[in-house]
């Protein structure tokens, strides 16, 4: 079912990135030492295609995700967007490209605006990014969008704080939706759910992206998800990609010993059980 | 004493829970004062304590009589007395006074005093870079000689009927070369008192001169509290913190003490004539009918009643009215508010009028003021209040004249002379009146002065100059066994030579 | 860490430097000539210009602030106009008052509050809680100079157990001088303990919602021990925060209250010396009133490194 | 933008706000203030400075229901005029404070560099200085009067809005809502419009409630010590500071002002508290 | 001998929105040296729960049913004697270790309080022993020194830390609430392992609190699955999982992406669960479940159903039970 890359133009292209974060100095005279979140990463993804960034917390995956999106200035290497040098474009060319990408973030009761309507917080990328959207344009593409996620038209008059954590998700995939983007970069998109919540959140980005042709870039720290969202993974470590591939390749025969230490971790039904004591109980 | 009450905090709730139920103080023994020390109080703090070399009133409040003496003395009437000169003789033509100096007369250091210091103090007043506050006084002497160690020989350029009364002033008073300098804060005279001790912002304590040359003071310790806030100085004599208090700086309060027996009230008289002083140049206030207006706008008794709570002698000119050559014309402008509103619309001005109100901190002043400026409102004057510390006073009324109408008491005695100055903040410039006061300083003959005294008040009375309120009252509280504190304050002074307990 | 310090101690010179600047430039432009102050209303120009030359006066306006500061850093803080006194002389009596007055203020304020405000936070809208609240909401409102003359009423007129005012002074013996200190001290200290209070039990309020209060119960260990051992010194951070504030505000902020008392304080003096334009008093006392709020703003720093370990750095143990 | 937040708010506001004790009597000591102060303009039992020296220092009676004053004139008018003196130097002097503290964080949280750290010493300078010592400045400095207590007091309040909005903004940049705001290609400004000062409304209203008692107590403070509105005008402060000197013929003179300060400073602080439970159910816990 | 019996233990919370059922008559025994699995999404009760076993639920909360220890009814006794217990008998582990230890004191302290408190050791006893814990859980001398402070640690190490203090008095019980949910996945393995190693060596019963299914299959030798406050199928985690009965847990397995590991292709659809947890306010009459399950009949709805025994070890609150295999 996966969609294969078409082998088509790259949507996104990182060219071994370098981010250092400055840390408290420790002493007067000694230049402040820094966290190198980023060592020098490299990937791409081509229009349709699923990369999963699979890695620990600390492994830089989140850092990523920001400096893609420029949110963070990068100490070295490039990124293209949609084909063009994202840190080398005037500010309003980079606006201009933010159409292209939009992204999902991890907290649901985080990344929604307590004090603004659900049509509103949805809206937001197109009253920012596209002008001359009249008010009726503007009105049908939030409830396209809403329905395109499995919420009804008449949820962008509530608040944030009359949904649940999964439709919170929605809504917020809603709001990366609406601009039409290229690549939707998901940092950790269901670690905060329940389990059946998160199931019906997974099933919607792999309808999405069968749907609108989207392409991701999917960070989690979770390999079973990878499994079902990704056709690509990339294992990241302390701000290096240690193994990348195609997901079923990378799952039957890792390469790496980080990316095997990672799989054994991972608690499986079927599989040979902890030595535990204990008899049966009573009902 | 009784038992300290428990912990703040019981207190602190006991205050709070009792402060709406405020209980009227009662009687109760007040603490026995040691017999021979007595604590005064007064309202300002001196900046220093050398006489000689600053204008505030305050510093001879302390130091006047009590350390310092002068050639003469003013005593309690207002006469002058013989002090550090035993006795003295005028030649004919008044121009040259020979005083012979008391005998066995030490400084407090115990260095000896003869005419040198008295040469030595009169030259350093009238030098050139003199820092002495009246040096007007000694414009008259031509020279100072010192045939002997007791006499000194004063010559005058021209006569001068008050040369006598004017070296008793506080600024005239006898230092040593030796000590001169510090005088400010280590002051060293030959009166009844050494100085002790100051603390600053607090008290001035000064003990008995046991060598004193004349008969030593009855009081063992004296010390001056400095308390300026009217409430608290209340607080502080009920509580017997404080023996007496010279002038108290609330006249609402003596109803309070003449009700407690435990206390003495003694209302007497300053030489502070009080007034609603007039920029008689400036714009309409330079029409005679204004200021006229004005004078009969302003209820004299309803401004004594409300400011000084009844305390204060209406005056109708710039005397006092306790001095033998005071000329009662109070009856000149009397409370007319109908005439004051002819008289304005006659210069003019029948739509009304607005004018500058400038008020120094003193209460009778900020209270006066608030008065006047609703009487003057009733006959269409809008009086703008604006409260000034003395400093922007000094600046914007005295020095700059930038003013209409301010209210302020001069406490300086015998001071009808500044109407007569070429710059004055009163602006006021008339060539007969000033003819007066040359005359006056020139006749020694006293029915003489008073009789030219008298014309200057007509005069000043005639023209209206400024308003002429009331003379303020000197209201004495003190403990009922304390004998012998001034009653009237002919000169600024807190003579304590002559006080004791009975 | 030392590093943290360094920082502040910069920012808390150029903090003064820009403070003396400014105050320089306020008093040069304040009306009001300090020699007519002094020789009065009779005086004459001649004596009046010799007085400003005695004085400095008539230097350029930088040739003094330079002057100035370097009396600053070498302690020679210049005389009073009016008092011909060191100003030193002059502050160092009058800190002989306000200091032990604010600390006994501080002290009265914090050895109420705390206890009140762990009290209401542990027993939350229980009668106890709401009888602190009350209190405090009580001992906010009431203007303290109101409090005062209310004290001064009961306490020293009525009762007559404790002077209406004035300083005995410390020669007097340390009691009699304390005792005039006490009233003014409850009078100051009433709404630093209310702030005080409802600042404590918020903040304990917060820690007691923390987990790590939860983990010590799930040790056995009761709620009034959670409480003290561990809630509790989490919460004095903002409370010390608060008390800093407060002592500085107590050093000078009291003019009402030595108004009210007649105390020769640091407040009055500086009250004065505005209202006789003695400019080098007020100039001194304010940069020394500016220093003394920053260096006690930055011993709390200090303290915050002291109660709280995260502050002291440490390597981490990975 | 920013009226949506509120408009559903004012209506949560009075269904949630109804059971609250705090707010409740707040709010109304409050507006029981106001009232008194607007009525004054219009009328009051006598004309405010009438004097009528024999009818001085009259306790409380029929005709005169607070008694009058040492010029004869009536209390209780005199001290409606006060409510009028006190909220307007307070509102003004707070709205100078928020006014230009709330933007002044906002830049600091939103610029941070070199900005935030002229900000912050600006804040640690003001600190420096004991608030009502820098208003004896201020007034002794171009006079006393009610516009230069207002200055003075306003001067003060402007840390504290910095201090706290700065505050505030700083953690809610860090908050995904933003981050999406950010990847939409809004600028800072456009940010700190739509997101930061929104949601921090609630936190600023609170704390103007606070500084507001406050700059009523700090102005008794000025006009007890004579800085602040100059005579005829009455003011709380100077009747307190002028009936401490009769505290002993007329002590109901000293209470009604005092009672007056109290009884609105109270209301405020209620009406603060009830306020940040209201607004902030985060803080609700910490009641 | 059974060391713990819950017997009908409900649990009504007072909320500004009205009374909310949080626990609904929760039975289950749990014998010395046992281990429980409890598993259930966020909001089913599992926390609440092990809150009430502690007696730490917060005050504004009802309970009624009995919780036995040791034969003694944990709901009668006093706070005084609560304390006794708590530590001593009982001990906990929470989820978040971030913030589960106090920043400003000591690791070495914090472990040491316990043997204090409970033990009265003396401050240099006390002081040995949290070291020998310290080494015991894995954070040997020199290099975790009792005297670093909890920001100096990481969240693996910081959980071993409370782990130590858990084990301090050699308490019977060990509830560890969710205790790897918020480390990574290696460190969880660690956790989990380090778990069943310390209570296994002593004798310790253990009740593990968990989301994950594969953590309580790989963990615990019995079983619990909750539902919106209710039990819905308990029994050996081997008789439960080789027949899923209750249609919410073969629903929760099928939602599960990892559980099932090499079976399903990428790609294809995960089952879902329509619908979402019923509020606590507001709980449906009858079958707490009805309303999301797919073999919902009309007698789900009068009365929550009994509980049902299959087979020894193996028991389920559903009147229309799966029959067949789980496809593991």
């Amino acid at each position: 079912m996966s969609a294969q890359a078409p082998g088509g133009e790259m949507v996104l292209r990182v060219e071994n990135l370098v981010l250092e974060y400055p840390l408290p100095r420790q002493s007067l005279f000694a230049p402040a030492p820094r966290h190198r979140a980023l060592d020098g990463v490299s990937l791409q993804v081509a229009r349709g295609e699923s990369l999963a960034v699979v890695g620990e917390s600390g492994s830089g995956k989140s850092s990523l995700a920001r400096a893609v999106l420029a949110l963070e200035q990068p100490g070295a290497g490039r990124v293209e967007l949609m084909g063009q040098d994202v840190f080398a474009l005037s500010p309003g060319a980079l606006r201009g490209l933010r159409r292209h990408a939009q992204m999902v973030f991890q907290d649901p009761y985080g990344s929604l605006d307590p004090r603004r309507k659900v049509g509103w917080i949805v809206a937001e990328p197109l009253d920012a990014l596209e002008s001359g959207v009249g008010a009726a344009a503007r009105q049908a593409r939030i409830a396209e969008v809403l329905v395109s996620v499995g919420l009804k038209a008449r949820d962008a008059e509530k608040f944030p704080h009359e949904f649940s954590g999964g439709q919170r998700q929605r809504i917020a995939i809603a709001r990366a939706l609406i601009t039409h983007p290229a690549l939707i970069i998901a940092d950790e998109p269901v670690s905060a759910l329940d389990v059946s919540v998160q199931a019906q959140v997974l099933n919607l980005f792999m309808d999405l992206r069968e749907r609108l042709g989207l392409s991701y870039l999917f960070i989690s720290h979770d390999l079973a998800v990878v499994r079902h969202v990704a056709d690509r993974v990339a294992v990241m470590r302390h701000g290096q990609i240690v193994e990348e591939g195609a997901v079923e390749q990378v799952f039957r025969e890792p390469q790496h010993p980080y990316t095997r230490k990672l799989l054994a971790a991972v608690p499986r039904v079927g599989h040979p059980r902890q030595a535990v004591a204990g008899a049966t109980t009573a009902p | 004493m009784k038992k300290l009450v428990a912990s703040p905090l019981a207190s602190a709730a006991l205050a709070a829970g009792l402060a709406l139920g405020l209980v009227a103080p009662a009687l109760v023994t007040p603490a026995l004062a040691a017999k021979d020390s007595l604590t005064l109080a007064m309202p300002l703090e001196p900046p220093h304590l050398d006489p000689t070399a600053g204008a505030a009133a305050a510093i001879d409040e302390v130091v006047y009589a009590n350390i310092f003496e002068g050639l003469t003395r003013i005593d309690s009437s207002g006469a002058v007395k013989p002090a550090l000169a035993e006795s003295w003789t005028v030649s004919g033509d008044g121009l040259t006074y020979t005083f012979k100096l008391q005998s066995g007369v030490t400084f407090h250091d115990g260095s000896g005093f003869d005419s040198a210091d008295v040469k030595f103090s009169f030259d350093r007043a009238m030098a050139e870079d003199s820092v002495n506050a009246q040096k007007g006084l000694f414009d008259s002497i031509a020279a100072v000689e010192v045939p002997d160690a007791g006499t000194v020989v004063v010559t005058l350029k021209q006569p001068a009927g008050n040369l006598l009364f004017n070296l008793g002033w506080g600024d005239a008073v006898i230092v040593a070369p030796e000590t001169a300098a510090e005088n400010k804060n280590n002051p060293v005279g030959t009166g009844p008192f050494v100085f002790g001790r100051w603390v600053k912002g607090d008290r001035v304590e000064m003990v008995r001169n046991e060598n004193y040359w004349g008969e030593p003071a009855k009081l063992a310790k004296a010390t001056i509290k400095i308390i300026p806030d009217p409430a608290a100085a209340t607080a502080a004599m009920l509580a017997g913190d404080i023996d007496a208090y010279a002038n108290f700086p609330a006249p609402e309060a003596m109803a309070q003490f003449e009700a407690d027996p435990r206390f003495k009230v003694v209302i007497g008289s300053t030489e502070g004539e009080t007034i609603l002083a007039i920029n008689n140049t400036r714009g309409p206030l330079s029409d005679i009918r204004v200021r006229r207006a004005l004078a009969h706008a302003v209820d004299r008794q309803a401004v004594i009643d409300g400011a000084m709570f009844g305390y204060g002698t209406p005056i109708g000119t710039h005397f006092a009215p306790h001095h033998p050559a005071y000329v009662d014309l109070t009856g000149s402008y009397p409370y007319d508010p109908e005439k004051a509103k002819a008289l304005l619309a006659e210069a003019g001005h029948g739509d009304g009028l607005t004018l500058s109100l400038k008020l120094p901190p003193p209460s009778y002043a900020r209270r006066g003021g608030e008065i006047i400026a609703a009487q003057l409102a009733q006959v269409g004057v809008e009086a703008k209040i604006s409260q000034v510390e003395w400093p922007g006073w000094l600046e914007q009324v005295f020095k700059g004249t930038d003013y209409d109408l301010t209210i302020v008491s001069h406490t300086e005695p015998m001071d009808i002379g500044i109407y007569g100055r070429d710059t004055y903040y009163f602006n006021y410039q008339d060539a007969d009146f000033k003819a007066l006061m040359t005359k006056l300083n020139t006749t020694v003959d006293e029915t003489a002065r008073y009789g030219l005294l008298g014309d200057a008040q007509k005069k000043l009375s005639a023209d209206s100059v400024n308003v002429f309120l009331f003379q303020l009252a000197k209201h004495g509280v003190w403990n009922k066994d304390v004998v012998g504190l001034w009653e009237n304050s002919p000169v600024q002074a807190n003579d304590l030579t002559a006080v004791y307990w009975n | 860490m030392a590093v943290f310090f360094l920082q502040r101690l910069t920012t808390l010179f150029i903090t003064l430097l820009v403070a003396s600047l400014l105050v320089f430039l306020v008093m040069e432009v304040l009306p009001g000539d300090p020699a007519a102050v002094i020789l009065g209303v009779n005086a004459r120009e001649d004596t009046l210009a010799a007085l400003r030359a005695e004085m400095g006066l008539d230097r350029s306006a930088w040739e003094r602030y330079f002057l100035w500061l370097g009396g600053l850093l070498t302690g020679d803080l210049g005389r009073s106009y009016t008092y011909g006194v060191t100003v030193w002389e002059l502050v160092a009596e009058r800190i002989g008052l306000s200091l032990p007055l604010a600390l006994m203020a501080i002290v009265l304020s914090t050895v109420m509050a705390i206890p009140l405000g762990v009290l209401a936070a542990a027993r939350r809208n229980k009668a106890s809680d709401v009888g602190v609240m009350g209190f405090t909401q009580l001992g906010i409102a009431i203007p303290n100079f109101w409090f005062a003359i209310l004290l001064i009423l009961l306490f020293a007129v009525h009762w007559q157990i404790l002077p209406a005012g004035g300083f005995a002074g410390w020669d007097a013996g340390f009691w009699p001088a304390l005792k005039t200190l006490l009233l003014p001290a409850v009078a100051l200290a009433l709404p630093q303990a209310a702030i005080l209070a409802r600042v404590t039990r918020s903040s304990v309020l917060e820690t007691l919602g923390e987990d790590y209060v939860r983990t010590a119960r799930a040790k056995g260990l009761t709620r009034r021990a959670a409480l003290w051992r561990h809630a509790v010194r989490n919460a004095l951070i903002p409370v010390v925060t608060i008390m800093g504030l407060q002592f500085s505000f107590l050093l000078a902020g009291t003019i009402i209250i030595e108004n009210v008392f007649y105390l020769p304080g640091l407040g009055r003096l500086i009250f004065q010396a505005i209202a006789q334009r003695d400019l080098i008093v007020v100039k001194d006392l304010v940069i020394l009133l500016a220093a003394s709020v920053v260096v006690v703003n930055f011993l709390v720093d200090l303290l915050y490194a002291v109660l709280d370990p995260r502050l002291r750095g440490g390597g981490h143990a990975l | 933008m920013l009226s949506e937040a509120r408009a559903v708010s004012l209506r949560e506001f009075w269904l949630r706000g109804r059971g609250q004790a705090n707010l409740m009597i707040g709010l109304a000591v409050t507006l029981l203030l106001i009232a008194v102060a607007v009525l004054s303009l219009v009328w009051t039992p006598y004309p405010i400075n009438a004097i009528d020296i024999p009818a001085k220092l009259q306790p409380p009676s029929a005709a005169h229901w607070l008694g009058t004053d040492q010029f004869g004139r009536d209390v209780l008018s005199r001290i409606m005029a006060g409510a009028r003196n006190s909220i307007a130097v307070s509102l003004v002097a707070v709205g100078i404070g928020a006014g230009l503290g709330v933007p002044l964080g906002a830049l600091a949280a939103a610029r941070r560099g070199w900005v935030e750290e002229v900000v912050m010493r600006f804040n640690d300078f003001t600190f420096a200085f004991p608030a009502l010592l820098s208003a004896v400045m201020i007034t002794s400095l171009f006079g006393p009067g009610a516009i230069n207590a207002i200055i003075a007091i306003g001067i003060f309040n402007i840390p504290v809005f910095a201090r706290l909005t700065r505050g505030a903004a700083l953690s809610l940049w860090q908050r995904d809502f933003v981050l999406a705001a950010r990847v939409a290609g809004r600028g800072r400004t456009r940010i700190t419009l739509d997101h930061i000062l929104p949601n921090i409304a609630s936190l600023l209203i609170v704390q103007m409630t606070i500084q507001f008692a406050l700059a009523i107590l700090a102005e008794a403070g000025l006009s007890y010590l004579g800085l602040g509105t100059q005579p005829p005008d009455p003011s709380w402060g100077k009747m307190l500071n002028e009936a401490q000197t009769l505290m002993f013929l007329a002590p109901q003179l000293a209470i009604f002002p005092g009672l007056a300060i109290m009884a609105t400073v109270l209301g405020l602080n209620l009406l603060g508290d009830g306020l940040r439970d209201l607004l902030d159910p985060r803080l609700r816990r910490l009641r | 001998m059974t060391l713990l019996s819950l017997q009908d233990l409900s649990v009504v919370l007072d909320t500004p929105e009205g009374p909310a059922t949080v626990l609904d008559r929760v039975s289950f025994d749990l014998a010395a040296g046992e281990s429980l699995g409890i598993v259930g999404e966020s909001g089913c009760g599992k926390s609440m729960t092990a809150l009430a076993v502690m007696g730490l639920l917060p005050d504004a909360a009802r309970c009624t049913g009995r919780i036995d220890f040791e034969g003694r009814d944990l709901l009668a006794l006093d706070e005084q004697a609560l304390c006794a217990l708590r530590g001593r008998c009982i001990a906990m582990v929470f989820q978040e270790p971030m913030t589960a230890l106090n920043p400003v004191k000591s690791i070495g302290y914090q472990v040491a309080e316990g043997l204090r408190w409970h033990l009265g050791l003396g401050r240099g006893e006390a002081a040995a022993r949290a070291v020998k814990l310290l080494d015991r859980v894995g954070l040997p001398q020199p290099r975790f020194s009792p005297d670093l402070y909890p920001h100096q640690l990481s969240g693996g190490q910081r959980q071993r830390v409370v782990i130590a203090m858990a084990l301090a008095c050699d308490p019977a019980l060990l509830i560890a609430d969710e205790p790897t949910t918020a480390l990574d996945v290696t460190s969880q393995a660690e956790i989990l392992a380090l778990i069943a190693e310390v209570t296994a060596a002593s004798g310790m019963a253990l009740m593990l609190i968990t989301h994950d299914l594969a953590v309580v299959w790989q963990n615990t030798a019995a079983m619990l699955v909750m539902y919106a406050g209710a039990v819905a199928e308990r029994g050996t985690t081997a008789e439960v999982f080789a027949r899923m009965a209750h249609p919410y847990t073969r629903g929760l397995l099928a939602a599960s992406p990892g559980a099932l590991g090499d079976i399903l292709p990428a790609g294809r659809r995960l089952a879902t669960i329509p619908g979402q947890v019923p509020d606590p306010q507001d709980r449906p009459t009858g079958c707490v479940f009805a309303a999301r399950c797919a073999r919902a009949a009309a007698d789900c709805l009068p009365r929550p159903p009994a509980e049902r025994v299959l087979a020894p070890g193996h028991a389920v609150a559903c009147l229309h039970p799966h029959e067949e295999e789980t496809v593991l």
